[in-house]
């Protein structure tokens, strides 16, 4: 693995990242960079598609807030032949998002170089606003700074994102070119790093010194996953015993208005209509006449906890655990915290990773006359299953 | 016209050539001896290598509509075949083509159509006797379901163990039963004999049975008798004072010469009775006789004079797939205690054992005393391989057979039970066999031991089965089992000899069908053809490969008695278009007799109903099951023409073609029209009471209405429009030219439709270019130049030699294949189906230092040297075989099933040619299953030696100066041999000839050893997965001529059946796509399993062939947002239906 | 014909070996269908006592080893239960088999089996001579023609059980004496040729 | 019921008591003997080991013998050696038309021809069929309630030539002993070796069958045979047997005359109890 340090000065990380995206830009055969950038108005940060070294001026991927997963953006830039290649920088889950459509056939890999940068962390989109809403100057900053010399993440009351506190996967071991921070003299260095044959190629043509990776790094990753996972096993206990039954999971999807916004913020929910706004669920007016007869009364929307399990039924497999979910929901249901608990025994059950890596096979994909024996909806359910009851 | 074919048997191989002529077009009638279809399957649960079922696989796959697609274990509903069970082939006239058949049917005392499964005469019969079902392992009663699964499953009377006693016809619900049949009543008999006692006993037996009787003491009494009453049989002694018996016979002839006379004599004038046959007599009976047996003999009489008043049925050719039944153990010198120790169990008595419809309901105890098993045995060869009891042959499936038996109890028992299976040969000679009986040894752990067990000896304290085997250091180990199964072998069905007498066929020396030399179906006579293994011993794929050949030969039959080739297809009847009508539907009711207007608060049930706007009327109707009610029903179609109709009744099997009629009666399609079984509901609510509470009857309501509920859901739903249909080019490629290949392009060609037949060297012919002769010495020359003279004398068969298919694309009805010929070039040709015949060869090899030495020979070379004298055994002294030769071992490891046949072949012949040479045969297991171990036992008599090695220890073979030095250990004796052999022969096998990447173009898939993998190895075994993809000979699997040739018939026959139509109707359950919803994201292409699904590039499409399609829903299932649909299956119906169901259960 | 010409097995027994008459093929012929499942081994009631067990002893008819079989006691430990040859699933006469073996030792008369050769012949000597046999003269002239008059001693305490009960007589039997000569004559007459 | 009668070499010495109860329990149920008159030796197992044609012709002397006597054309043989030899000339002549050729060819010595006209019965075979345990139920004057017996039948009228019983499983003595009253011991042991052949030759080998056979007796009251070889075998090396194994293994071991005969009321002297070697304290007490 081809590995160089580029130079920082007074710390200023995203003066180098911004040189770096540059440098990449400037290259040949690489048209575009998508990046997240500062927009003007009201201090908002979203993928930028930039053709010009100097538009990249705002460009900031360590902004702990992400407003949407751009994996969807670069499935859509990516559906059919460009022509061109680009450079997309993203976040280990949305790089974990794009490798799961890209197997979905929602998107292609072959024109895109994929730049992941270690990922410190995200504020939930409305807490972000209300943080950086009231502070002057460059947060950015503040907060890696702090990130990175492990201080607590606490800023005018607000957390870290629950999905990130839980995420085991802050190194995006999937992208092409890695942009190191854990475990890396941040004030001094950056690591960058060539994690694949293409990331080598754009790597060779980058005027880059070639350097040993700090051998504190693997230490400092580990022991941050190690307090994730610890989070992320204490979220799943929590979520599994306020969902363990039918009625308990009624009362955790007590606010859903069926707004399917989760669905729509989902990265991996890939589907051009969802079925659940198709004719399938346009019941007749009879039907919740006789819903409501059978039991005196029935609660409206219907098929609100359907929807949700019918989500996780198909998506379970492929969830990267974003959180967007979260973020999009307007009544504030924990919408991630399920999701991940039920995806974490399916994928197990399959002995797949979401997003883990292009080679894989999706779940369920194969499936043989004579194979009776693993049904499709048996094994999914008993994931589900185990999900719900916690059992193993 | 198409001729109607008779199938003798509806185990799986007549269930196979059933369905196979019946796809073809053809009416089958499929007649069964006992009363359940399926075969000695019935009672097996469990099949390798799936260790599951999977007889269903064997429906239909094009116009699968045409057959209800339920559990082929429970029932065969196809609209040409008509089952008639409890029935048996009485005689045979006419020619082929022409045959005039009568069949005797067992009356049976329940009419199937009133019996609706209840129950209730069960608990009150008396009899109880040994279950046959579960092998005698449990009891039922004379009045019994015959197998659990059936459907419908109307229960019978076994009428030797019924003791009439009336108990059931009492109870019976619907009046089902009728012990004493009317009929019989019409039935005279007049008993004729001078003693009195004789003659009553005679009046009250038959009156018993429901005969009417009528006496006389003399012969002028009974001809006064005569002249007043017409009699149907009379029973006449012969010495009677007076006029005798013989003259009472000539007078009563004369004037009555249809009378049927039996003669009763003592054993002094047995003479007298012959000859009184002679003149005119049916039979005689020998006093003194018993009821017993002379019950039996006059209902059979009884029965053959009523089935000749039916006038004999017209058939084209008759299929017999008689199958074989298993020895019975307990005969002979029963060394093993079976019938005396409790816990000696066959093989089927311990299938029953594992299965959860069985005696233990499939816990893994013991039956004497429920004490759980942790260690069985298997004894092989128990009744086959074994002259003492005349069966010098080899049952072929019972090795496989153990080793499933040991892997499911395995399996079942969670690994806590150890298994050992103690054998001569393992015989694992079939496709996959080796591999399944390695995993069965090194991952699951079963016991292989070698040696044959002599006797059972049994602990009376604990039960406990004591063996005592001998290992090969020639120690005598005892070991303690808890049960020990015995492999039973197997022996000539019952009444094959009747049977083979009835239709004039030829037995071999153990009873068994013998067919013509080459063709495993056809026998001397002409329109008689033989299917599955009533013509030998074979497994299930076997079986069914036969079969299917066995249809096409009697298909062909047809063809040259002037049958017609395509089918007339009946146009497809139009019906109004309601598909913008809102649907106004009727719901009737059958009420069963008054049944279930007890049960019922029809006010309410109709006030339910009707809140759904889409009801339009309810009616109850006595009796739909009857002409009367049905009239009923369609006096009130009449009247309110609703649009869909619902009809609540019992058995929704029986009324497929009623509801035809009915739809065409009234102009409504039949797909509109639905029944619901009611009946299942009234008796599963175990409400019997006269008066039942308002609770109670409310309860029925809301169940009653939950099942006529989710009828209603899928009815609204229902979809008139056509089936979609996929066009048929008529025409066949038949990639090789071999054996395989010429027969199933002449077997096509000669039903009408023409073939391309390629072949990538200069002649036809393939492997019998060189072969000489089989091993049972029929020589394979003539075969060859009468089929070659065949093919390329045939019309509608181009021959392409010297050419190979390049590449091929396409689905079913239309491939198109390029083929190269060595001189023309290259040209596409168009064809329906695609047969793949492109044969094998042997295997090459450099082992044993082949090649080092002119005296290292494979058995190829051996076969060619020999014929043209290059090899001549009068010169030799010795001669090594050497069997397995980089066989049955990784990476090769499979048999290849001919070397051992070919090995003995060679030995014998050169035996004969020099007795004095020593031939000496290194092997592993001798793989001489079925009839061919006769041939073993030859050998050995003839002094070849048999030399058994082990992988561990192969043989070496070094060449030495003018003689090959061939070292081997020796197990028996546990040395080490030398022997210094002038010639030394090498078993090479057989290696497949398919190129991968050309099989992959053709869309079939190849087995991990290049052989082409079947659909479905037991049912499916010459299909592809992908329709219209056949294969046969070696190309399929290792196999000798006549099994080839079965492989290339059975393809044939699976070809025909598309090519005979000129569109296929897809079936009514069909996948579509929504594309409006869809994402591409080509799930369901990864989920097809037969390859029906394609995304078209150029329209950004997913395209479904519906002819392929099997409406199997994988493409649904694993479709997220339901852009995949499967027609009947929507989602808002089966929201709708689910929902209805969930009625019956909230309220 | 041998087979074994051109096949040697190692591990021979030491003695050297005697002379055997070259009369194995029938034998040969009776157990040639053989293959060599064990169950004769299996049912032997003696086989735990035998060098090669039957299953052994057949291989060796088959490859001809009349070294190995004729320096084995096998045969001889045959009690003529006749287990083997009912349950042998080739139904190969294995018991007469054994006796045929029997019979050439005997005819040749083969040291290892000297005890049993001279037990039957002196017990058919004694029938030869008197067409019945009395256990006293059978067991004295067996006992002397093993040179061994000793071994009487070994079964002293039974014979004096016996005799006192009367059951060994000293008195030859009287009736039908010498009536089987002619017959013993012709049999040798007709196996001579 | 009549028959002519070959009793054999033993019966005319170590089995003397089996030729006395045979005789008297014969005649007690009015079954007729015709001893054959100068009959002679069948061979035993010596002729077969020394020669084959020997091994037939002895007993084919016997059997033409029997055909030139009137009467009947049965032959009760109650020895099971003898039975065996001279029912193998039986089937065998009856397979084999060279091989009776060769036989009378040797027979012609004494002006004798065989017609393979007589049928060899074992007195098991007679007694279980002919007589039947119903007619010895009639005749039970001491009916032996607490007895328990293992019947025990040996080889050579098993096997090879399966007549009137199970080679494998015999059970044909089983209803005559329960006619008398008495039990079955359960074993399997009826019809093993029990290597009579042997014992002088080779003792070793035969001692470890008699003693199997003895051990699995355990629990029965008496052994009861039906051949000289097998009662010798059995009772007469029971004191160097328990002495080996150190156990006490000593049985009661009685020739079916004798047994059916006691209970039949026939008087210990008849049926010559005297001359058995092995009869217990016990079991006279029991009787």
């Amino acid at each position: 693995m081809k590995t160089a340090k580029i130079n920082v000065k007074d710390g200023d990380l995203l003066t180098a990242l911004r040189d770096f995206f540059r440098s990449i830009l400037h290259l040949e055969d690489i048209s575009a960079i998508l990046v997240p950038q500062h927009l003007p108005a009201k201090n908002v940060v979203m993928p930028t598609l930039v053709t010009d070294p100097k538009q990249l001026n705002g460009s900031d991927p360590l902004a702990p807030v992400f407003p949407l997963n751009a994996a969807k953006i670069v499935s859509r830039l990516t559906r059919k032949p460009m022509g061109a290649k680009i450079a997309v920088v993203l976040r280990p889950c949305e790089i974990r998002a794009f490798v799961e459509l890209v197997k979905l056939k929602q998107g292609r890999i072959e024109e895109v170089v994929l730049v992941g940068v270690d990922c410190l962390g995200a504020f939930k989109n409305g807490d972000y606003i209300q943080i950086v809403g009231k502070k002057e100057g460059d947060f950015t900053s503040r907060f890696y700074t702090d990130a990175l010399s492990g201080k607590k993440l606490t800023f005018e009351g607000f957390d870290l994102a629950p999905a990130c506190k839980a995420c085991e996967n802050p190194v995006p071991n999937g992208a092409d070119i890695l942009i190191g921070l854990f475990g890396v003299d941040t004030n001094n260095q950056l690591l960058i790093q060539a994690r694949t044959p293409k990331g080598e190629s754009l790597y060779d043509n980058l005027d880059l010194s070639d350097s040993e990776e700090p051998s504190e790094r693997p230490g400092a990753i580990e022991s941050l996953i190690h307090e994730r996972t610890a989070y992320r096993d204490k979220m799943f206990a929590e979520t599994t015993e306020a969902t363990n039954s039918l009625e308990k999971l009624n009362t955790y999807f007590a606010e859903c208005i069926n707004c399917y916004n989760c669905r729509v913020a989902c990265p991996v929910c890939y589907c051009k209509e969802c079925v659940f706004v198709t004719d399938v669920f346009n019941h007749d007016p009879v039907q919740y006449l006789r819903w409501a007869n059978r039991k005196g009364a029935i609660k409206m929307p219907t098929d609100t906890v359907f929807y949700h399990i019918t989500r996780i039924a198909h998506m379970s497999t492929s969830c990267v655990g974003c959180g967007q979910c979260t973020n999009a929901c307007p009544n504030d249901i924990p919408v991630m915290e399920l999701f991940r608990a039920v995806s974490y025994h399916t994928q197990k059950a399959f002995e797949y990773e979401a997003g883990r890596s292009i080679e894989d096979d999706l779940p369920l994909s194969v499936f043989r006359e004579d194979d009776s024996e693993m049904c499709i909806r048996d094994s999914w359910w008993l994931g589900l299953e185990s999900a719900v009851s916690g059992r193993p | 016209m198409y001729k109607r074919q008779l199938v003798v048997g509806a185990g799986i191989s007549g269930i196979r050539a059933a369905l196979d002529l019946a796809e073809f077009g053809y009416g089958v009638t499929l007649v069964d001896r006992s009363p359940h279809i399926g075969g000695v399957l019935s009672q097996l649960d469990y099949q390798f290598p799936t260790d599951r079922c999977g007889m269903c696989k064997m429906l239909p796959m094009v116009n699968r509509d045409a057959s209800s697609q339920y559990c082929l274990r429970k029932g065969l509903f196809h609209e040409n075949i008509e089952i008639r069970l409890s029935t048996e082939l009485v005689s045979v006239e006419g020619e082929p083509g022409n045959f005039q058949v009568s069949l005797r049917g067992q009356p049976n005392l329940v009419d199937p159509a009133r019996c609706i499964g209840c129950g209730e005469c069960v608990k009150v019969c008396p009899v109880e006797v040994p279950d046959s079902f579960n092998a005698g392992l449990s009891g039922r009663k004379a009045v019994y379901l015959p197998v659990p699964h059936a459907i419908p499953n109307a229960y019978i009377i076994d009428t030797n163990a019924c003791s009439r006693c009336g108990e059931c016809e009492a109870i019976c619900p619907t009046g089902a039963i009728k012990l004493l049949e009317e009929v019989r009543k019409n039935f005279r008999i007049l008993v004729v004999d001078d003693e009195l006692i004789m003659r009553d006993s005679l009046k009250a037996w038959l009156e018993d049975e429901g005969f009417a009787v009528d006496i006389a003491a003399s012969g002028p009494e009974a001809m006064n008798h005569l002249s007043k009453q017409a009699y149907e049989l009379m029973l006449a002694d012969i010495k009677m004072p007076g006029m005798d018996g013989v003259e009472l016979l000539q007078k009563a002839k004369e004037i009555f010469p249809d009378l049927s006379v039996v003669m009763m004599t003592a054993y002094a004038t047995v003479e007298t009775a012959v000859e009184a046959m002679k003149i005119g007599a049916m039979d005689y009976l020998l006093k003194p006789f018993d009821p017993d047996t002379l019950i039996p003999m006059i209902i059979r009489i009884y029965q053959d004079l009523e089935a000749s008043k039916e006038s004999p049925m017209e058939v084209g050719a008759l299929v017999l797939c008689a199958g074989t039944s298993y020895f019975d153990p307990s005969g002979g010198n029963n060394t093993y205690g079976y019938g005396i120790y409790p816990n000696v169990v066959t093989s089927l008595e311990f299938e029953r054992i594992l299965s959860g419809t069985g005696p233990n309901k499939g816990r893994l105890v013991r039956l004497s005393d429920n004490k759980p098993l942790r260690k069985v045995a298997w004894l092989q060869c128990v009744g086959s391989r074994d002259i003492q009891i005349d069966a010098d042959y080899c049952s072929s499936i019972c090795c496989m057979h153990a080793i499933k038996e040991a892997l499911v109890a395995k399996e079942r028992a969670g690994g806590a039970l150890e298994t050992a299976i103690f054998y001569m040969d393992m015989r694992t000679f079939g496709k996959s066999f080796q591999r399944y009986r390695d995993q069965a040894e090194i991952e699951h752990s079963v016991r292989f031991e070698k040696g044959r067990v002599h006797s059972i000896l049994h602990d009376e304290n604990s039960g406990d089965l004591i063996i005592r085997h001998v290992d090969y250091s020639g120690a005598c180990i005892e070991e303690i089992f808890d049960m020990v199964v015995l492999s039973v072998g197997q022996r000539p069905a019952l009444g094959t000899t009747a049977l083979a007498e009835l239709v004039e066929m030829p037995l071999n020396q153990w009873g068994f069908g013998q067919t013509e030399p080459f063709s495993p179906t056809r026998i001397n006579k002409e329109g008689i053809v033989l299917g599955g293994s009533f013509s030998g011993l074979k497994d299930i794929s076997e079986s069914v490969i036969q079969a299917s050949a066995a249809a096409l030969s009697a298909s062909r039959v047809i063809h040259a008695a002037g049958g017609s080739l395509s089918p007339e297809i009946t146009p497809a009847d139009s019906f109004p278009d309601i598909s913008q009508e809102p649907p106004k539907v009727m719901i009737a009711v059958c009420t069963c007799g008054d049944l279930l207007l007890k049960l019922l608060d029809t006010e309410q049930l109709i006030r339910c109903l009707k809140t759904d706007p889409a009801v339009d009327q309810v009616a109850f109707l006595e009796q739909t099951c009857t002409v009367t009610g049905w009239e009923n029903l369609f006096e009130l179609v009449e009247k309110h023409k609703p649009n869909r109709i619902l009809i609540g009744s019992c058995l929704p099997y029986v009324f497929t073609q009623k509801i035809k009629e009915l739809g065409q009666r009234v102009g409504l399609n039949p797909v509109l029209i639905e029944v619901v079984d009611l009946m299942l509901m009234a008796q599963s609510s175990k409400l019997k009471a006269e008066t039942p509470s308002a609770d109670e009857i409310s309860k029925i309501n809301s169940e009653l209405l939950a099942v006529l509920g989710t009828g209603l859901a899928r009815l609204k739903w229902a979809d008139p429009n056509p089936v979609p249909s996929e066009k048929i080019l008529q025409q066949a490629l038949v990639v090789g030219g071999g054996i395989a290949g010429m027969f199933s392009a002449l077997a096509i060609a000669d039903h009408g439709f023409q073939v391309d037949l390629i072949e990538k060297e200069e002649i036809l012919g393939g492997n019998l270019n060189w072969l000489q002769r089989t091993l049972e010495g029929h020589p394979t020359k003539t075969l060859l130049e009468e089929t070659v003279i065949r093919v390329e004398k045939h019309p509608l068969i181009n021959v392409h030699t010297h050419s190979q298919v390049l590449s091929s694309y396409g689905q079913v009805g239309r491939f198109y294949s390029t083929i190269e010929n060595n001189e023309k070039g290259a040209v596409t040709l168009e064809h329906g189906v695609t047969i793949l015949a492109t044969g094998g060869a042997e295997a090459d090899t450099t082992s044993y230092n082949y090649g080092s030495s002119e005296a290292i020979v494979t058995q190829k070379e051996l076969e060619r040297k020999i014929h043209d004298d290059t090899i001549d055994p009068n010169r030799l002294g010795s001669i090594v075989m050497i069997q397995c030769v980089d066989s049955r071992q990784e990476p090769r490891n499979y048999c290849s099933r001919i070397c051992c046949t070919t090995a003995l072949k060679h030995a014998l012949n050169i035996k004969e040619k020099n007795p004095e040479i020593n031939v000496y045969i290194l092997y592993r297991d001798l793989m001489t299953y079925g009839f061919t171990e006769s041939y073993y036992t030859q050998a050995r008599k003839a002094g070849v030696i048999f030399i058994q090695y082990d992988l561990a220890e192969k043989p070496q073979v070094t060449p030495m100066d003018g003689s090959v030095r061939v070292t081997a250990v020796e197990p028996i004796i546990g040395q080490k041999i030398r022997i210094d052999a002038d010639l030394v022969v090498l078993a090479t096998g057989i290696v497949p000839k398919l190129p991968r990447d050309l099989a992959e173009s053709f869309g079939a898939t190849l087995d991990p050893d290049g052989f082409f993998e079947e659909a479905e190895s037991k049912w499916r075994p010459v299909d592809s997965l992908k329709e219209g993809i056949f294969a046969c000979g070696l190309a399929h699997s290792p196999r000798n001529i006549t099994e080839s040739i079965a492989t290339a018939e059975a393809a044939a026959q699976r070809a025909l059946r598309i090519l005979s139509y000129e569109r296929i109707p897809a079936g009514k359950v069909v996948a579509e796509v929504r594309h409006s919803l869809c994402n591409l994201c080509e799930r369901c292409i990864e989920a097809c399993p037969y390859g029906a699904r394609v995304v078209d590039p150029d329209l950004e499409k997913v395209l479904v062939n519906a002819a392929m399609c099997q409406g199997c829903g994988s493409c649904a299932t694993v479709c997220p947002n339901s852009a995949s649909t499967l027609a009947g299956f929507l989602d808002q119906q089966m929201f709708e239906v689910i929902d209805s169901a969930l009625e019956g259960t909230y309220s | 014909m041998s087979p074994a010409e051109k096949i040697e097995i190692k591990q021979r027994s030491e003695t050297a070996p005697e002379p055997v008459i070259d009369s194995l093929a029938t034998i040969r012929d009776m157990v040639s269908a053989c293959i060599q499942c064990g169950t004769c081994t299996g049912s032997c009631p003696n086989a735990f006592a035998m060098d090669l067990t039957p299953r052994q002893l057949w291989y060796n008819v088959l490859m001809g080893e009349k070294e190995t079989i004729f320096h084995s006691k096998t045969f001889s430990l045959c009690s003529v239960c006749y287990c083997c040859t009912l349950r042998c699933p080739r139904g190969l006469p294995l018991t007469e088999t054994m006796s045929a073996l029997k019979q050439i030792a005997a005819k040749e008369n083969l040291a290892p089996y000297k005890k049993s050769i001279q037990f039957y012949k002196s017990f058919m000597e004694s029938v030869r001579r008197h067409g019945r046999v009395r256990e006293m003269e059978f067991m004295t002239l067996y006992f002397l023609s093993m040179k061994n008059p000793f071994m009487l001693l070994k079964f002293a305490p039974l014979g004096m059980k016996l005799m006192g009960k009367g059951k060994v007589s000293f008195e030859f039997p009287s009736k039908g004496n010498g009536a089987l000569e002619s017959i013993f004559r012709k049999v040798e007459e007709l196996e001579q040729r | 019921m009549k028959y002519l009668y070959y009793p054999g070499c033993s019966l005319e010495g170590t089995a003397l008591e089996y030729n006395a109860s045979t005789q008297t329990f014969m005649q007690e149920l009015e079954v007729d003997l015709l001893e054959l008159k100068d009959w002679t030796c069948c061979g035993a197992s010596a002729a077969e080991a020394t020669s084959y044609l020997l091994s037939l012709a002895l007993p084919a002397y016997i059997l033409a013998m029997a055909e030139e006597m009137d009467g009947t054309k049965e032959i009760l043989v109650p020895c099971s050696a003898c039975y065996l030899n001279l029912k193998k000339v039986e089937e065998k002549s009856r397979k084999d038309p060279e091989l009776l050729d060769k036989i009378n060819t040797i027979l012609k010595e004494k002006k004798l021809h065989f017609h393979g006209q007589v049928r060899v019965r074992h007195l098991l075979d007679v007694v279980a069929r002919d007589i039947g345990p119903a007619k010895i139920f009639s005749r039970v004057k001491n009916p032996f309630i607490d007895l328990k017996i293992a019947p025990y039948y040996g080889c050579q009228c098993l096997r090879p030539y399966s007549i009137f019983d199970d080679p494998e499983e015999p059970r044909s003595m089983e209803p005559l002993i329960e006619a008398v009253g008495a039990k079955i011991h359960p074993w399997n042991m009826g019809g093993r070796c029990c290597g009579a052949s042997h014992m002088t030759t080779k003792p070793e080998v035969a001692l470890e069958l008699v003693t199997a056979i003895l051990k699995a007796a355990r629990g029965a009251d008496a052994i009861v045979t039906v051949c000289p070889m097998c009662q010798m075998n059995l009772e007469a090396y029971q004191k160097k047997i328990c002495g080996k194994s150190k156990e006490d293994l000593r049985m009661t071991i009685l020739y079916l005359p004798q047994f059916l005969g006691l209970a039949m009321g026939l008087s210990e002297q008849d049926l010559r109890l005297d001359l058995n070697l092995s009869v217990t304290k016990e079991f006279r007490n029991k009787l």
